[in-house]
C-alpha cells in the first residue's frame, strides 16, 4: 500500500511538471511532437531511476559534506550513458533532442528526488520513487508534445488528420509557454477538485 | 475677448460645471435663530475650554470657550441668550462633540463691540495688536482648512514673507459667497488688507480672482489702484485654482516644496472671509460670530447667500432658501468638490461652513465602480503631480509604505482624480486612507525615536 | 580501448579530486559563522509571517528569540504554547506559557437592532467610514460592517454574517494574532481567554454614551445601569464610562449576569442550546446563533447559520 | 562587429530563455520579484562567465586532446557545481552585502540548465576565448532582460485581480509566452 | 575529511570506468549510424552503383565554405555525381543539401542534411515533410531556371517561405555551377 | 423626506468620462478608416470586422460568465474595440474560421487569462494577430488587390504590400530605388490606395480619427505624434546616408501599421504608460524597433511587434518614470 503510494504520487498529486513546476527546460524545449515529448520523458525516467536506485544504494556511505557533487556524478554519469546509447541507436531522436538530453543532468527533478527521496529511503521504495516521478513526467512531457502537435501540425505520433498546417506558433517557442501555461491552469483545476 | 491677462498654474486640474447658481443674489441677513449649537471645535487644532457654564446668560460676542494649546481658536456666543446644556451635539464632522447649546432671548451685543456701517480706514493698531486682537477674535481661515489665522500672521523667526495673496477665487462649483462678498464688502476687504499687510510686514499684496467674476476683478481693481501695494491678478477658470500652493505658483511662480509651508517662499494666502473678519476684528472689535453662507442646489428654491450667526442649524439655513426639496438625496456643507456630506440636518453652521448644497438624489449616489483601464487622466489631473490610480491600488493592498515613497501626503484633497476618472473609481477615498495610515506610521516613528 | 578507459578514469577522478580539495581549502579560509540555532527556530515556527508576535516576521521573530535570555515577552500565538515549548526546547531556556485567547467582536448592532440613519457609500473599508462619521446609524462606537478585520485575517476565522452585517469568528481558526484587533477602527475586537468548549460570556458592546442616547441608537446598546455588576458573585466586572466590562481571566462561565441584563448586551456563546432564553434568541438570535453555528461548521458561512438557528428554536419548542 | 552580432543574437533573436528554453526554472521561481530578479540576473552572469571561461579551457586542453570529448556532460557539471559552491563561499566572506544579495540565488544556480546549456553550446558554436566570453556574457543579459520583464509585469499583476485558477506560474507562462511571440519580432536580425 | 575525500574519490572513479567502458562499447555503433546518414543520402540521390563514392570525395573551397563531390560509377563507369552543397541564406542560417546529378547534368534527387528552418514553413524542404523537393527530380538546370518564381524561376516556392525556396535553390545553383565549372570527372 | 440621506467622500459631482463613452468615441474615430476599407476591399471589408466584434463579445461573455464566473463587462465596449482593431489589422480575404481563432486569442489569452478590461499587460488585439501571423502565415500575407490597382507586380489575385515588395526586392538585391517606382506614389497610398491590412491602407482616413480623438481628448498626442516623429526621423536618417538601399521616410510613415498601430494600438490606455515623459520613451521605443525590424528583421513590417515589445516594458517605465511632482524637493539644490 505505501509502496503504491511511492509509485503513485508523482503521477498526479505531486507531478513535477504540473505540480511542483521543476525541469521546465526539457518540457518546453523537446515537446514539438508527442513523440518528442514521450522519448525524453523516458530518458528522463531511465536516468531518474537509475540514479535514485544507486543513490540509496551508497546513501549510507556518502559523508554529508560532499553528497550533493557525489550526486551529481552519479547523475551525469547515467546521463552521459544515455547519451551515448542514444547517439548509436536513435539518432534521429538525439538530433531532435539535442542539447536537452546532457541538460537532464541539471534537471531539478532528478537531483531534487535524489535529494529528497533516495538518499533517505531504501533501494526498493526509491526505485518505485523514481519510476512514479519519471512516469509523472513522462505522461506531462508526452500530454504537452501532444497538444502542441495536435494543434501546431494537425498530426498526432505523425499521423495527419487535417489538410494543410496546423497552428504553427505551437510547435514554436511561445506555443510551448502558452500551451503550458493552460495545461497548469486546467490541472490545477483537476487536483483541486480531486483534494 | 479676454480683457485681463490671465495666470494658473500649470500642471493639472479640471473644470467641473460651474453652477454658479446664487451669484447674483445679494447677501441676505438670516432671521435670528431660536437656539444655536456652538461646537467647542470649529477650527484646525485643539478644542477649546469653555469659559462660562450651564446656565450662564450670555450676550452676542461674548467668550465662551478659550483656545488651548499652540494650534487652536476662542469660541464667542453669537447670539445672546441663555447657556441651556454644554453637551455633545453632532456636527459637521459627523461625530458628537462637546458643544454650547444656548436658548436665545434677544440681541445684545457685547457694548465693546462696533456694529454700525461706518468704515474705519485707518489702521491705529500696532502689529502685535493686530495679531493680538485678530487671535482673541477667535478668527480662522474660512477659505476651509480653518486654521486659526492669528498663527499664519506671526511668520517664524529667520523666515521672511514678502508677498500676501488674497484668495478671492472660489473655483469651487456653486458657491458664491465669496464672490458676493468682493461685490458687497469691496470697501472693508481694502482696509482688511491693509491690516494683514501689516500684520505680515509685507509691502506687496495680490487678489487672486478667477475670471469667471468679471465684476469683483472690474470693482476690486479699481479700488486697488488707489491703495499702493495691492493688484487684482485674474486667473483662469481652473479647479483646484484656490488650492493653496496652486494660487501661489500661479502668482508668484513660486513652488511650495513638499512638506513646507507657503511662508517658506515666502509666501502667506488669506481668504477673502478671513481677510474682512480681520477688518471686523481690528477696527471693529467684532470677534467672528457670523459667516457668509451660500445655500445653493439646482433644485432649491431660491439659491441665496445669507449671513448667518454660528450655531445656526443647518436645516434653518434651507428653510430660508425655500426648504428642502422633495428629492433631496444628499446634503453637502461646502462645495462639490470638498465639501463634507452630513447624515442630519440639526448640525450648526460654524465658522468654516461656507456653502450648503443641496443634491437631488439623482446626482446624489456613486455609480458602480469599474476596473481601472490605466488612461492616466487621474495622472494628467492631478496638480500635485501624483498618480492617484497607483496610491488608490497601494490602498487597496495596504502597501502604505510605498504609497508614502509615492508621497500620498502630498495630496491636497482636491478630488480632480475621482471627479475625473471614467471607471468612478473612489481614488481619492483610498487616498485619504493611505494619508490616515501613513499618519499612523510617522507617530509610531516619532514615538519609537523619542 | 584501455587507454581511452584509462584516460577517463584519471582525468575524471583526478578533476574530482581537485575540486574537492580546493574547496576545502576555500572553505577553511573563508570561514563565516552564523547562528544555526535560528535557522531552526525558524523552522519550528508556523510561517505564518503575520506579525502576531510583534515583530515583522516569522525570521524576526527567530532572530530575536535567539537573542533573548528569556522568552519573557517572547509569543508566538499561532503556534501557542505548543511551539514555543519547542523554541524553548532548542534554546535551553524556559517557555513562559500563554493563556490561549480567542478573538471576539464586542457589538451587536445588526440591521435589525441597530437604526440606519444614513446611506454610505464609497471606498468598502471601515476605516475610511470611520472617518467621515458615525457610519450609516448614529453609534459612534458601533461596527461599521465592511469587513477590514475579515480582510486583515490570515487564517480564515472571521467572515461577515450578511443577515446581521456583523462579523463573525470562527473559534477553531482563531489563532489569537491580533491583526483583527489592529485593523478594526472602532477597537470593537477583543482577545479573550479561551475557555473549555470556547465558551464566552462577554459584554458585546462598547459604547460609553449614557445609557438614554446609547438605547437610542441601538436597541442592544449597554446602557451602564450595573445589574450585572452588581450580580456577579466573582467581582470579574467593572463598570466604567458608562459600559460593564467582564474580565475574562476573573470570569467563572457562571452565567448569572446574562438574564439580568435588561437590553440583552451579554452575550452566552456555545453553552449547551436548551439553556438559551427564548427572548435572547429573538433580539439577538442570527448573530449568536450565527457564532454557535461558525462553532459546529468550521468552513460554511452563513447558510449553515441560518439552518442551525431553526435548529436551535425547535428544540425550545 | 562579430561581437555586436553574437551580443544581438543572444539577447534579443536567440533569447535562452524566451527562444532556447533554458534556465526556466529560475525564471520562473524568481520572477515574482523584480528585486530578486536583478539579483538573480547579477549572479548567473556572474557564474555563467566564470564558468564559460573554465569549461572552455577544459574542453580545449584536457578532455579534445585526450579525445574524451564524451565527458563534457559530466566534467562541465562538475566543475560548475564547484564553482558555484566556491563563489558562495567566497562571497559570503568578502562581500556579506553581496551574498545578501546575490547569495541566495546561488545554489539554484548549479542547477540552472542556462549555464550548462551555455557551456555546452560555446563549444558547438565554435567560438574562440574572447568570442566565448562575449556569448555567455550577452547570454546573461538576454536572459536578465526576460527575467527583468516578467518579473516587473508579475509585479504588476499583483496589483490587479487575476482568475483564481491564473494566478502565479500559468499566468506567468501566458507572460512569457506572449514575449516569447513578441520577442519572434527580431526574427531575422542577425 | 578523508572519508569525504575517499568517498567523492570512489565515486567518479567507479562512474569512470563505467563510463569509459560505456563508450567503448557505444564508439563504433555511433561513429556508424554517422556514416549511415551520409551514404543513406547518397543512395537516395544516386543512380545505383557500387564503388565507394565517400573514398573517391574531393572537396572544393567555396564561398567560405567547402563543396564536396562523390563521384558514383557502376562498374567504373561514372553514373552521377552527388555535391554535398550548402547554402547561408535559409531563413535561419545555413542549409545543407545533398544533390544528385546524372552526368548530363540533369538532378536525380535532393535530400536535405542539415537545417534550422521554422517547423510546418521552411522544414517543408524536407522530403519527410512534405513532398516540396520532388519538383527538382529529373529537371536539367541548363534549361529549368533555378530560382523561385517571384524572382523569374521556375520553381514553385514553398507556400510562405520564399525564403527557404531561394536558399534552396541557392544551394544547388551553386551545386551544379561548380560541378560545371569543375568539370564532370 | 423619509429617504435616508447619503454620505460618502468628496468630490460630490463627477465628470462626464466614463469607459464606455471613450470606447465609443474610439470606434467613432474608426468609422471613417472602415469607410475606406470597405470602398477598397469591397463586402468582405464590412462584414469580418462586424463578425470579429460579435466573436470578441461572444468569447468575452462566456469566459466571464462560465470560467471565470464574474459579472459581464460586455457594456464597458472594450470588447467592440478590441474586435474592430484586430479585424482591421487583417487582410480582408481571411476566412471567417481563422478570425474566431483571433478573437478567441485575443479575448481569452490576451485578455480574460489577466482578469479582464485594465489588467492584461499586453494589446489584446495584437495578441491575437501575432499569434494568428505565425500560426497561419500564408492566409496572413496574402492581400487582397484593392479596387482598381493596377501594377504589373500583382498577380490576379494577391496584391503584396508595398512593405512586402520592398522586402522582397531586398532579399533578391535589388536597388530600393528601382523598387520604389512599383508601388503607389505617396498621395496614392495617403488615401489608401495599396494593398494592405482592413483597416491600416487609409492614412488620411486614420489621421481624421486621430483629429477626433483629440478632439474629444481620448488620447494625448504623445504617442502617436512621438512614434510617427521617430519612425520619419531615423528612416529618414538611413536614407540620408544611403538613399539607394533604403526607402524615403515619407514611404515608411505612410505604408504598414504604422498610422493605425501608432495612433489606435500603442494607444490603448491598459498598455501603455501613465505620464507623458513615460509615453514618449515608450513610443519612441516603438518607432526604433519598428524601422529596425523593418529595415533589418526578417519580416517586412515590425509595428505589430514593437507595440508588443515595448508593452513588456510598461510596468517597468510606469515604475521609475514618474510625474513630476509640485514641489518636489532638489537634491542638493
Ligand atoms: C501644523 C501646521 C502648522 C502650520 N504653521 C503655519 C505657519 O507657521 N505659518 C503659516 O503661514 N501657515 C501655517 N500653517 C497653515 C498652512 O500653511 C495652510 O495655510 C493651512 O493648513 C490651510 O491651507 P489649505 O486651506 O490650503 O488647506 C500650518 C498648518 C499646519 C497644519
Ligand atoms: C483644492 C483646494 C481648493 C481650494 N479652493 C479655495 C478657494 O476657492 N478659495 C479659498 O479661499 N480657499 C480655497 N482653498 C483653501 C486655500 O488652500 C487656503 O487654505 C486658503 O486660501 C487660506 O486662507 P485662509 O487661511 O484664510 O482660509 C482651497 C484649498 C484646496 C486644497
Ligand atoms: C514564425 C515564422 C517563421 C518563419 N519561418 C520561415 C522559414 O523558415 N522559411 C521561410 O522561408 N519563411 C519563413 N517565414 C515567413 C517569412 O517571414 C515571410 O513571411 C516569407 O518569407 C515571405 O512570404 P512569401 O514566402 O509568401 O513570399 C516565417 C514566418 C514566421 C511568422
Ligand atoms: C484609445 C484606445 C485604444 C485602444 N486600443 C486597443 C487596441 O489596440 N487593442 C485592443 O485590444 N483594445 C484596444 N482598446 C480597448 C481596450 O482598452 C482594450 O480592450 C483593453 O486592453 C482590454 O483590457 C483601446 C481603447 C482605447 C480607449
Ligand atoms: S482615471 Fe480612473 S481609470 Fe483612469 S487611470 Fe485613473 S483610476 Fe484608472
Ligand atoms: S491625488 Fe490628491 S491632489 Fe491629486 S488629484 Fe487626487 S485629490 Fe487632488
Ligand atoms: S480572528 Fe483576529 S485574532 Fe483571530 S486569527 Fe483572525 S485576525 Fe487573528
Ligand atoms: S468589527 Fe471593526 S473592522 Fe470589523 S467590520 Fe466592524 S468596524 Fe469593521
Ligand atoms: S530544467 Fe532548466 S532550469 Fe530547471
Amino acid at each position: 500500500m505505501n509502496q503504491w503510494k511511492n509509485f503513485s504520487k508523482g503521477l498526479i498529486a505531486e507531478n513535477a511538471i504540473f505540480v511542483q513546476v521543476l525541469g521546465m527546460c526539457p518540457t518546453l524545449g523537446t515537446t514539438t511532437s508527442a513523440y518528442n515529448g514521450l522519448g525524453m520523458g523516458l530518458a528522463t525516467t531511465f536516468v531518474l531511476v537509475m540514479s535514485n536506485i544507486v543513490v540509496s544504494m551508497v546513501r549510507n556511505y556518502i559523508p554529508d559534506k560532499v553528497r550533493i557533487p557525489s550526486f551529481i556524478v552519479i547523475i551525469a554519469s547515467f546521463v552521459t550513458v544515455v547519451e551515448l546509447t542514444m547517439q548509436a541507436y536513435l539518432p534521429a531522436l538525439f538530433e531532435e533532442l539535442g542539447l536537452f538530453i546532457p541538460l537532464i543532468v541539471v534537471n531539478c527533478l532528478v537531483l531534487g528526488r535524489a535529494e529528497a527521496f533516495a538518499s533517505k529511503n531504501t533501494i526498493w521504495s526509491s526505485t518505485l520513487d523514481g519510476l512514479g516521478m519519471g512516469l509523472g513526467f513522462t505522461l506531462a512531457l508526452f500530454m504537452l508534445g501532444s497538444v502542441r502537435e495536435i494543434l501546431g501540425s494537425g498530426s498526432w505520433f505523425g499521423l495527419k488528420f487535417i489538410q494543410g498546417d496546423g497552428m504553427l506558433l505551437f510547435v514554436l517557442a511561445p506555443g510551448a509557454f502558452l500551451a503550458l501555461a493552460y495545461l497548469i491552469a486546467i490541472m490545477n483545476k483537476f487536483n483541486r477538485k480531486n483534494a | 475677448m479676454q480683457k485681463y491677462q490671465l495666470k494658473t498654474f500649470p500642471k493639472g486640474g479640471v473644470h467641473p460645471a460651474e453652477n454658479k447658481l446664487s451669484a447674483g443674489s445679494p447677501i441676505k441677513i438670516l432671521p435670528l435663530p431660536e437656539r444655536v449649537v456652538i461646537p467647542v471645535v470649529q477650527h484646525l487644532g485643539a478644542p477649546a475650554e469653555p469659559v462660562v457654564q450651564k446656565g450662564d446668560t450670555v450676550v452676542a460676542g461674548q467668550l465662551l470657550a478659550q483656545s488651548k494649546g499652540f494650534v487652536s481658536a476662542n469660541i464667542h456666543a453669537s447670539v445672546s441668550g441663555k447657556v441651556f446644556r454644554i453637551e455633545e451635539r453632532f456636527d459637521a464632522s459627523g461625530y458628537k462633540r462637546l458643544a454650547f447649546v444656548i436658548d436665545r432671548h434677544d440681541d445684545t451685543w457685547d457694548p465693546a463691540i462696533d456694529r454700525s456701517d461706518t468704515l474705519h480706514e485707518h489702521i491705529t493698531a500696532s502689529r502685535e495688536e493686530i495679531i493680538r486682537k485678530i487671535q482673541e477674535a477667535g478668527i480662522v481661515g474660512m477659505g476651509g482648512a480653518t486654521f486659526p489665522t492669528h498663527i499664519k500672521l506671526n511668520v517664524p523667526k529667520g523666515k521672511k514673507a514678502d508677498i500676501l495673496i488674497i484668495n478671492g477665487v472660489e473655483c469651487e462649483p456653486f458657491l458664491t459667497a465669496d464672490h458676493r462678498l468682493m461685490l458687497e464688502k469691496s470697501k472693508e476687504l481694502m482696509v482688511g488688507i491693509r491690516i494683514l499687510m501689516k500684520a505680515l510686514g509685507v509691502d506687496r499684496a495680490v487678489i487672486g480672482i478667477e475670471q469667471n467674476k468679471p465684476d469683483a476683478i472690474d470693482l476690486l481693481s479699481s479700488l486697488a489702484e488707489k491703495s499702493s501695494g495691492i493688484t487684482v491678478q485674474a486667473l483662469k477658470v481652473k479647479y483646484p485654482q484656490g488650492g493653496e500652493k496652486q494660487l501661489i505658483k500661479a502668482i508668484t511662480g513660486r513652488e511650495v516644496p513638499s512638506g513646507a509651508l507657503p511662508v517658506d517662499v515666502g509666501a502667506v494666502v488669506h481668504n477673502v472671509g478671513t481677510t474682512l473678519a480681520a477688518y471686523e476684528a481690528v477696527q471693529k472689535n467684532k470677534p467672528l460670530v457670523e459667516r457668509i453662507v451660500t445655500v445653493t442646489g439646482k433644485s432649491l428654491q431660491e439659491p441665496s447667500n445669507f449671513l448667518v450667526r454660528i450655531g445656526t442649524p443647518v436645516a434653518e439655513v434651507i428653510e430660508a432658501a425655500g426648504g428642502l426639496p422633495e428629492d433631496t438625496g444628499k446634503v453637502v456643507l461646502g462645495g462639490p468638490m470638498m465639501g463634507k456630506a452630513v447624515s442630519k440636518l440639526d448640525i450648526p453652521v460654524t465658522k468654516g461652513t461656507s456653502g450648503i448644497l443641496i443634491l437631488p438624489d439623482s446626482e446624489a449616489h456613486r455609480k458602480p465602480v469599474q476596473p481601472c483601464i490605466r488612461c492616466a487622466k487621474c495622472v494628467s489631473v492631478c496638480p500635485m503631480g501624483l498618480e492617484p490610480y497607483l496610491l488608490m491600488s497601494l490602498g487597496q493592498h495596504q502597501l502604505w509604505d510605498k504609497a508614502r515613497r509615492e508621497r500620498a501626503l502630498d495630496c491636497i484633497e482636491c478630488g480632480s482624480c475621482s471627479f475625473i476618472c471614467p471607471a468612478d473609481r473612489p481614488l481619492l477615498d483610498y487616498i485619504r486612507l493611505d494619508k490616515m495610515r501613513i499618519g499612523a506610521l510617522i507617530r509610531k516613528e516619532k514615538k519609537a525615536v523619542s | 580501448m584501455s587507454n581511452t578507459v584509462l584516460y577517463t578514469v584519471i582525468s575524471l577522478s583526478g578533476l574530482g579530486a581537485i575540486a574537492a580539495v580546493i574547496l576545502y581549502f576555500v572553505a577553511q579560509k573563508f570561514k563565516v559563522t552564523e547562528d544555526p540555532r535560528i535557522d531552526e527556530v525558524e523552522d519550528v515556527l508556523p510561517h505564518a509571517n503575520c506579525g502576531g508576535c510583534g515583530y515583522p516576521g516569522c525570521r524576526q521573530f527567530a532572530e530575536a528569540c535567539v537573542k533573548a535570555d528569556s522568552l519573557e515577552g517572547l509569543f508566538c500565538p499561532v503556534g501557542g504554547n505548543e511551539v514555543m515549548a519547542r523554541v524553548a526546547e532548542i534554546l535551553g531556556l524556559e517557555a513562559v506559557e500563554e493563556e490561549p485567547r480567542v478573538a471576539v467582536i464586542r457589538c451587536q448592532g445588526s440591521f435589525e437592532n441597530r437604526p440606519r440613519t444614513s446611506h454610505y457609500e464609497g471606498a468598502t473599508t471601515c476605516a475610511v467610514e470611520h472617518a467621515l462619521y458615525t457610519g450609516d446609524t448614529d453609534c459612534p462606537w458601533g461596527c461599521l460592517g465592511l469587513g477590514d478585520c475579515v480582510e486583515a485575517c490570515n487564517f480564515e476565522a472571521l467572515y461577515m454574517d450578511e443577515k446581521t452585517g456583523l462579523p463573525v469568528v470562527i473559534d477553531e481558526n482563531c489563532t489569537a494574532c491580533g491583526a483583527c484587533v489592529e485593523a478594526c477602527p472602532r477597537d470593537i475586537i477583543e482577545l479573550r481567554k479561551r475557555n473549555k468548549k470556547d465558551r464566552k460570556i462577554f459584554v458585546s458592546c462598547i459604547n460609553e454614551d449614557r445609557g438614554g442616547v446609547a438605547r437610542k441608537y441601538c436597541s442592544v446598546a449597554c446602557i451602564g445601569c450595573s445589574k450585572c455588576f452588581q450580580v456577579c458573585p466573582f467581582d470579574a466586572i467593572t463598570m466604567g464610562n458608562n459600559l460593564a466590562f467582564i474580565d475574562s481571566d476573573a470570569c467563572r462561565l457562571c452565567r448569572k449576569c446574562v438574564p439580568v441584563c435588561p437590553t440583552h448586551s451579554i452575550l452566552e456563546i456555545n453553552f449547551p442550546a436548551p439553556r438559551v432564553k427564548k427572548e435572547l434568541v429573538t433580539t439577538a438570535g442570527a448573530d449568536s446563533s450565527g457564532k454557535t453555528a461558525g462553532t459546529k461548521d468550521t468552513a460554511t458561512g452563513k447558510k449553515s447559520s441560518s439552518g442551525d438557528s431553526t435548529e436551535t428554536q425547535n428544540k425550545n419548542d | 562587429m562579430e561581437y555586436f552580432v553574437i551580443l544581438i543574437s543572444a539577447i534579443f533573436v536567440n533569447n535562452i530563455v524566451l527562444a532556447k528554453f533554458l534556465g526556466i526554472c529560475p525564471f520562473m521561481g524568481v520572477s515574482s520579484r523584480l528585486e530578486t530578479s536583478v539579483g538573480m540576473t547579477g549572479a548567473v552572469a556572474f557564474v555563467m562567465v566564470l564558468a564559460t571561461i573554465v569549461t572552455y579551457l577544459l574542453q580545449y586542453y584536457v578532455l579534445n586532446p585526450l579525445g574524451l570529448g564524451f565527458m563534457q556532460t559530466i566534467t562541465f557539471i562538475l566543475v560548475i557545481a564547484a564553482l558555484v559552491q566556491m563563489v558562495e563561499i567566497v562571497l559570503k566572506k568578502v562581500s556579506p552585502e553581496l551574498y545578501q544579495a546575490l547569495g541566495i540565488f546561488l545554489p539554484l544556480i548549479t542547477t540552472n540548465c542556462a549555464v550548462l546549456g551555455v557551456a555546452i553550446l560555446t563549444i558547438q558554436g565554435k567560438y574562440n576565448l574572447p568570442e566565448a566570453v562575449v556569448f555567455s556574457f550577452s547570454t546573461a543579459l538576454g536572459f536578465g532582460l526576460a527575467l527583468v520583464l516578467l518579473s516587473s509585469i508579475r509585479e504588476a499583476l499583483d496589483m490587479v485581480e487575476v482568475p483564481k485558477g491564473m494566478k502565479g506560474i500559468p499566468i506567468a507562462f501566458v507572460v512569457a509566452g506572449i514575449l516569447a511571440m513578441a520577442f519572434m519580432g527580431f526574427a531575422g536580425l542577425v | 575529511m578523508l572519508s569525504m575525500f575517499l568517498a567523492l574519490f570512489l565515486v567518479t572513479l567507479i562512474s569512470a570506468t563505467i563510463l569509459g567502458f560505456v563508450y567503448e562499447f557505444t564508439k563504433d555503433a555511433i561513429a556508424e549510424s554517422r556514416a549511415a546518414k551520409q551514404t543513406e543520402a547518397l543512395k537516395k540521390v544516386l543512380p545505383p552503383f557500387n564503388n565507394n563514392p565517400v573514398q573517391e570525395m574531393y572537396k572544393k573551397a567555396v564561398d567560405g565554405d567547402t563543396l564536396y563531390f562523390f563521384p558514383a560509377r557502376k562498374d567504373s563507369a561514372l553514373v552521377g555525381i552527388a555535391v554535398n552543397t550548402f547554402s547561408p541564406k535559409g531563413f535561419s542560417g545555413m542549409i545543407r543539401i545533398m544533390v544528385g546529378f546524372l552526368p548530363d547534368g540533369t538532378i536525380r534527387d535532393v535530400a536535405v542534411l542539415e537545417h534550422k528552418e521554422t517547423p510546418g514553413l521552411g522544414e517543408k524542404m524536407v522530403r519527410s515533410k512534405s513532398d516540396w523537393s520532388v519538383q527538382f527530380q529529373g529537371k536539367n538546370p541548363k534549361t529549368f531556371k533555378l530560382a523561385v518564381k517571384k524572382d523569374g524561376g521556375d520553381v514553385d516556392a514553398i507556400t510562405a517561405s520564399t525564403i527557404s525556396s531561394r536558399a534552396f535553390c541557392d544551394a544547388l545553383e551553386r551545386a551544379y555551377k561548380n560541378l560545371t565549372e569543375g568539370g564532370a570527372k | 423626506m423619509n429617504k435616508l440621506l447619503t454620505v460618502s467622500l468628496s468630490p460630490h459631482v463627477h465628470g462626464k468620462d466614463s469607459t464606455s463613452r471613450l470606447m465609443t468615441g474610439v470606434v467613432i474615430a474608426l468609422l471613417p478608416a472602415w469607410a475606406v476599407s470597405v470602398y477598397y476591399f469591397g463586402w468582405a471589408a464590412l462584414y469580418l470586422p462586424v463578425l470579429s466584434v460579435v466573436f470578441c463579445m461572444f468569447f468575452e461573455f462566456v469566459i466571464q460568465k462560465y470560467m471565470l464566473k464574474r459579472a459581464s463587462s460586455l457594456k464597458d465596449g472594450s470588447a467592440i474595440v478590441t474586435g474592430l482593431l484586430l479585424a482591421f489589422t487583417l487582410p480582408s480575404s481571411l476566412p471567417v474560421w481563422i478570425l474566431a481563432i483571433g478573437a478567441l486569442v485575443a479575448i481569452g489569452v490576451g485578455k480574460m487569462s489577466f482578469g479582464g478590461l485594465g489588467t492584461n499587460p499586453f494589446n489584446p488585439a495584437l495578441v491575437g494577430r501575432v499569434f494568428l501571423f505565425i500560426s497561419f502565415p500564408v492566409q496572413l500575407t496574402s492581400w487582397p488587390v484593392p479596387k482598381g490597382f493596377h501594377t504589373s507586380l500583382t498577380d490576379a489575385v494577391t496584391g503584396a504590400t508595398p512593405l512586402g515588395l520592398l522586402k522582397e526586392g531586398m532579399r533578391s538585391g535589388e536597388q530600393v530605388s528601382t523598387l520604389l517606382k512599383n508601388v503607389p506614389d505617396h498621395m496614392q497610398m495617403f488615401l489608401g490606395y495599396m494593398g494592405g491590412s482592413m483597416g491600416e491602407v487609409a492614412a488620411a482616413a486614420l489621421l481624421l480619427g486621430f483629429l477626433y480623438l483629440l478632439w474629444k481628448k481620448i488620447i494625448t498626442w504623445h504617442i502617436p505624434v512621438t512614434i510617427l516623429t521617430t519612425v520619419f526621423l531615423f528612416s529618414g536618417l538611413l536614407w540620408l546616408i544611403n538613399p539607394a538601399n533604403n526607402a524615403d521616410p515619407v514611404f515608411h510613415l505612410l505604408t504598414g501599421g504604422v498610422m493605425l498601430g501608432s495612433i489606435f494600438m500603442a494607444t490603448d490606455y491598459v498598455t501603455s504608460p501613465m505620464t507623458p515623459k513615460g509615453m514618449i520613451i515608450y513610443a519612441t521605443g516603438i518607432g526604433l524597433l519598428t524601422v529596425i525590424i523593418r529595415r533589418w528583421g526578417a519580416y517586412p513590417e515590425g509595428v505589430q511587434f514593437a507595440i508588443l515589445i515595448m508593452n513588456a516594458f510598461v510596468p517597468l517605465i510606469n515604475m521609475y518614470v514618474k510625474p513630476k511632482r509640485f514641489g518636489e524637493v532638489k537634491k542638493n539644490g
